[in-house]
């Protein structure tokens, strides 16, 4: 039997679909996430299916619903609510980090917070400073958050439904550009086969998306597509790269990236967060403490530039990486 | 104080003037975008909110202010910085994302801002808000009697910083009058949906703030609520809150399949376009005839239609202009 | 419906409960600290905030509250939780930050979580609100009939949170009673400089809510007051608001100079105690002695005893355990 | 004529008030910061002098003040905003983030926003995990912000004058342990010799507050008076650590820190702020990117271990870096 293939977006509410129908306790909270089936389609269908009452549109208050998504969910339930664009964090952010991602710690773990906050995150459409940022790198910093920053659909189905069942706050950061919006600019890596049975996908193993003995590039989400891309390229020119997904960042799959630099001796990060004290600095750091004396060449950085994302695409895709960036660098990197 | 011909036409040529502008945003919005729709690409990139069916709240407040008076937008901006006097070639060449843009490129159609017309705007519900609060109490401490008037949407009045902001200019008297545009809306989320107050205006009463609802079609109705909120800030008597009740054409923004609506809603709306409710007035007080009408549409064509050349004729920035203007 | 004795008496025993509690936490705090005041000395480190004089507030509620009803509070949460019905020996230990405490130690006086009680508190103002209404959410999606309620000082009603809060559980219909405890100032910025409104139970009409103020210096009318409230939600009928006007005796935390107050403030509001007016109701209807008064007072004391004694002789947590915990 | 000794907190309220006196246009808005005169007295005895026009209270709403004073510095004023606890940052964080530091940029350089946002950091004194954390990496991750975290009187007032005329948003983090304060636990660093006329430190300056040769120590703050201590303690054992306190993040002084680790080959950095994806990891990653052939162990991290602060001594101590600990992982760094 031929391969089911979805688009993530549909492997997304599929997963988030599957959870509910297994769990009364779910249900999904945010803006537009009903009839209009949330903006990047990661609720589409499910209005229909489930109802007004457990896929609930909110006013405009993230504080609000987000702070209620932990208020249900300490009263054990295993809420779902969408921030529909990660650079609205701010609105949100007390709810988010001093009681979604703390109350389980200071109440001496006798409290939990099983809830699932997902965003929509990345750029490259001319989308501008305020709706175009990853930030993942500083929901990683803050303690408490588990982290999850697929790729695929396949990851993202099995990651979702690991998430919705965790007992700890999750937050799940779907790039648009992964997404396979009807909308975006297409993307192949987009759509893949997906189970329709429910699986999970755990956290903290990257995966390895493809071998390589030259150098190794750490990367995840839509940076994952295009260093994929950009192996590609560089294997034409004889150059053979190690692309690593890493998939979640807490938790970090710490040995995967070590033992792989001890292999290949050069390590890229490929990063679409913002360059200084985020992901980037944070991985070239590990290779430096645990795998010092493996390295032929410094770690290499390619992240945005620490700017805002500006609006003008030919600006826009200079802070961005592309593919064609990628290789370069990379060659950059060999010869080094 | 009714308004004489020459204020009305104002108003009329104005709202012209906005739907024409973002009327033609919206056709060369899809320019290389189709048949595959990628919202990535074509001359105008990223996403669209237009302002076609509101105007009337636009025209009707800016009519008062100055080009001094701040004042704060948000995502669907481009009516409130017409209204406000911006010349619409820097306007359409920020959209497109040129050097000669009013950003040089850097903000685009969500992040507008002219420090002569101390306008700005942005992508954030709510974010603008807290700074036309700031830019009054500024005004206040210099003892200016500038107005600061911050346009959002009645989605926006349920985030926490309308709250914050209107109880701020409650208690330091500050002269700012907040417009909530109440587009029936956010995105697709109905106001029944999202709060269980009628209209926003009377929410003043919880900050000890006059409020009003107006008929946002009705570009005099809007005029004269505007009339007296402004009038009231720059005499220093304190803020006000107005809300306008409207309705965008367009969708949320550009590719809105629209499927929350319900059915012949639009239509009905469009019944009560604001452009028409007034020219169909002036019209009746013999002030405005079809030729007039024909003219100013032909001016506001004309007008947008420059604004086009000059945008498309204009160079990007260069690339690596996005490393510069982090910092000042 | 008048309160029969019993149940005045229960009121008075739990502000008295709450008052030596507190009052002997406010004299342990200082143990080891001075003469030079190190707030990370002695017994009992980090800020702390007490509640005597706000007694009434929280007996008056909570008594119509059950275990499983969700109670949210704020960095002043010992009275709240007390009235909830904990046992003062894990609480106590917790504020001695000990391995038996509530929290085994992590958390501290301003974050006491029991999953038992429902109750949860924290230290950022307005963090909790939003709890309540989420907690409220869980109830009316089981359809249950428990009741959430948060407690947060006037202060809390000008952050965004309360606006967010209130209005949701306003549209949403749900069980949750929100308490303002106007103890007239958030540390030393009195009302007045904080908003232009007189009472905060008047802002539940922006949201469709009911609102009372009360003299929460009354026990039984703050417990009228929650009758009806707390009766409300219990019926399905939605939330409330309720403004109890009270006093804090103590200051806004220990070591506050309380430099803000006017002369002879503190001491005509502690002539309308609460524990006091209750107390001569009772003595004036014959329904308490004098050596009822001291006997409670015994009671209360012997119990407060025993939890420091708990607290003093439990152990601390050993170092390590700081870092298990983070997940589930 | 000896020298003027003052706390880092009476330092700071009189750059403070030089600056209002110099400037009409610099007001101060926060909560408490009038009659009590601030919680951490940065702006004590302000009231008086310039009465409650200019030194203005505020209701418990950061997301509306600071959001006001972002809108009073593009229409040209100076204000000075207090956040109490930068742990309330995510009451606020849309107005920081996405408007005080992105206006600048994404209005093509056309809008300045001339302000400061002074806030409290640190712990050690068990108020726990929402009073106690340091985040100064947080918003160094995000461009468009400058990041000071001064550690002494003199650098305080410097710096801070620094950051009233600058046309930029500026962050001021002020450790509550380094104030000076009368309730807090003694700090003899905390008192130091301030001039009294005005005086600027330059941002993205370093300061080497310790010559050595065995190790570099990397810090600010609070740390950095423990790393001295630890230094000091080192230094009977015969190593010679050298320190450097960091006094700005952003800019960061990125030719200090490579110089100092060419000299020494090891490093160190103490940190207050969570461990990962933070401040340490950038520090750490910059020795690797530019001093890697120079190092002769791997970057070695002290930092909060990614938990929310617990309030109980024993375990708070334990995860804030002591002096004992520096100097412990400063041996065995040097051993290695
Ligand atoms: C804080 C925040 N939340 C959500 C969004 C996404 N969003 C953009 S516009 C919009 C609807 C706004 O509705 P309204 O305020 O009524 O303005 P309208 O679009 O109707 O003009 C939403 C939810 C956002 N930009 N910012
Ligand atoms: C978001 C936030 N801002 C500021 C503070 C600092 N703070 C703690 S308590 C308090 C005053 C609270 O006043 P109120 O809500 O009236 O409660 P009360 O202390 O009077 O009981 C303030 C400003 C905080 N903890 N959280
Ligand atoms: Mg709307
Ligand atoms: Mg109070």
């Amino acid at each position: 039997m031929a391969e089911r293939l979805l688009t993530t977006s549909k492997a997304i509410s599929e997963a988030i679909a599957q959870e509910m129908k297994r769990d009364d306790s779910v249900f999904v909270m945010g803006e537009d996430v009903g009839a209009y089936g949330g903006i990047f389609g990661a609720t589409e269908g499910l209005l229909d299916q489930f109802g007004p009452e457990r896929i609930m549109d909110m006013p405009i208050s993230e504080m609000g619903f987000i702070g209620a998504a932990v208020g249900a969910a300490t009263e054990g339930m295993r809420p779902i609510a969408e921030l529909m664009f990660v650079d609205f964090f701010g609105a949100a952010m007390d709810q988010i980090y001093n009681h979604m991602a703390k109350i389980h710690y200071m109440s001496g773990g006798h409290v939990n917070v099983p809830m699932v906050l997902m965003t929509a995150i990345g750029g490259s459409y001319s989308d501008a400073a305020q709706h175009s940022q990853c930030l993942y790198g500083l929901f990683a910093h803050v303690p408490g958050i588990k982290v999850v920053v697929p790729s695929t659909p396949y990851d993202a189905k099995g990651l979702m439904t690991q998430a919705i069942r965790d007992d700890n706050p999750v937050m799940f950061f779907f790039h648009k550009g992964v997404m396979g919006l009807g909308w975006m600019t297409p993307n192949p890596r987009a759509t893949g086969p997906v189970p329709e049975e429910p699986y999970t996908v755990p956290f903290g193993q990257a995966a390895v998306r493809r071998e390589g003995s030259d150098l190794t590039i750490l990367t995840l989400s839509l940076m994952a597509h295009r260093s994929l891309d950009a192996a590609e390229k560089l294997a034409e020119e004889g150059i053979n790269a190690e692309v690593i997904d890493l998939r979640t960042l807490v938790p970090l799959d710490r040995e995967a990236i070590v033992e792989s630099v001890k292999k290949t001796h050069r390590v890229m990060i490929v990063d679409e967060d913002y360059k200084s004290f985020g992901m980037s600095g944070e991985l070239a750091a590990i290779v430096a403490e645990d795998a010092l004396d493996y390295l032929d060449a410094a770690p290499k950085r390619l992240a945005v530039p620490d700017v805002p994302i500006p609006y003008s695409r030919p600006m826009e895709q200079y802070v961005i990486p592309s593919v064609d960036r990628i290789a370069a660098a990379a060659k950059e990197l060999v010869a080094e | 104080m009714a308004l004489n011909r020459d204020e009305l036409l104002d108003l009329y040529r104005m709202m012209v003037k906005i739907r024409t502008f973002e009327e033609r945003v919206g056709e060369m919005y899809y320019e290389d975008k189709l048949p595959a729709f990628d919202i990535a690409a074509g001359p105008i990139p990223g996403e669209m909110h237009l302002y076609s069916g509101q105007e009337a709240v636009a025209a009707g407040v800016c009519a008062h202010l100055r080009p001094d008076d701040p004042v704060t937008s948000t995502h669907r901006p481009h009516g409130h910085l017409i209204a406000k006097g911006e010349d619409l070639k820097p306007l359409m060449a920020e959209i497109f994302g040129k050097k000669t843009g009013l950003c040089e490129g850097k903000g685009g159609h969500m992040h507008l801002f002219d420090p002569n017309l101390h306008f700005g705007c942005g992508g954030i519900v709510g974010g603008g808000i807290p700074h036309a609060v700031g830019a009054a109490l500024a005004i206040k401490k210099r003892g200016e009697d500038r107005v600061a008037v911050s346009f959002f949407g009645e989605g926006a009045a349920n985030i926490g910083a309308f709250h914050e902001s209107l109880n701020l200019a409650a208690v330091l008297h500050l002269p700012v009058v907040f417009v909530v545009e109440d587009n029936l809306y956010a995105i697709s989320v109905p106001k029944s949906v999202s709060t269980a107050v009628r209209s926003n205006a009377e929410r003043g009463a919880a900050y000890g703030i006059p409020g009003v609802q107006v008929d946002g079609q009705d570009v005099i109705a809007v005029y004269e609520a505007a009339q007296e909120a402004v009038g009231r800030a720059r005499r220093g008597e304190g803020p006000s809150i107005i809300e306008a009740v409207c309705y965008r054409y367009r969708g949320h923004f550009e590719g809105d399949a629209e499927g929350y609506l319900k059915p012949g809603e639009k239509e009905s709306w469009k019944e009560k376009d604001p452009i028409h409710i007034l020219g169909a007035q002036l019209q009746g007080q013999g002030w405005l005839s079809e030729d007039e009408v024909a003219e100013i549409q032909g001016e506001m064509t004309a007008l947008v239609g420059e604004a086009e050349r000059f945008a498309r004729e204009s160079p990007y920035p260069a690339p690596e202009e996005a490393l510069e203007g982090v910092f000042a």
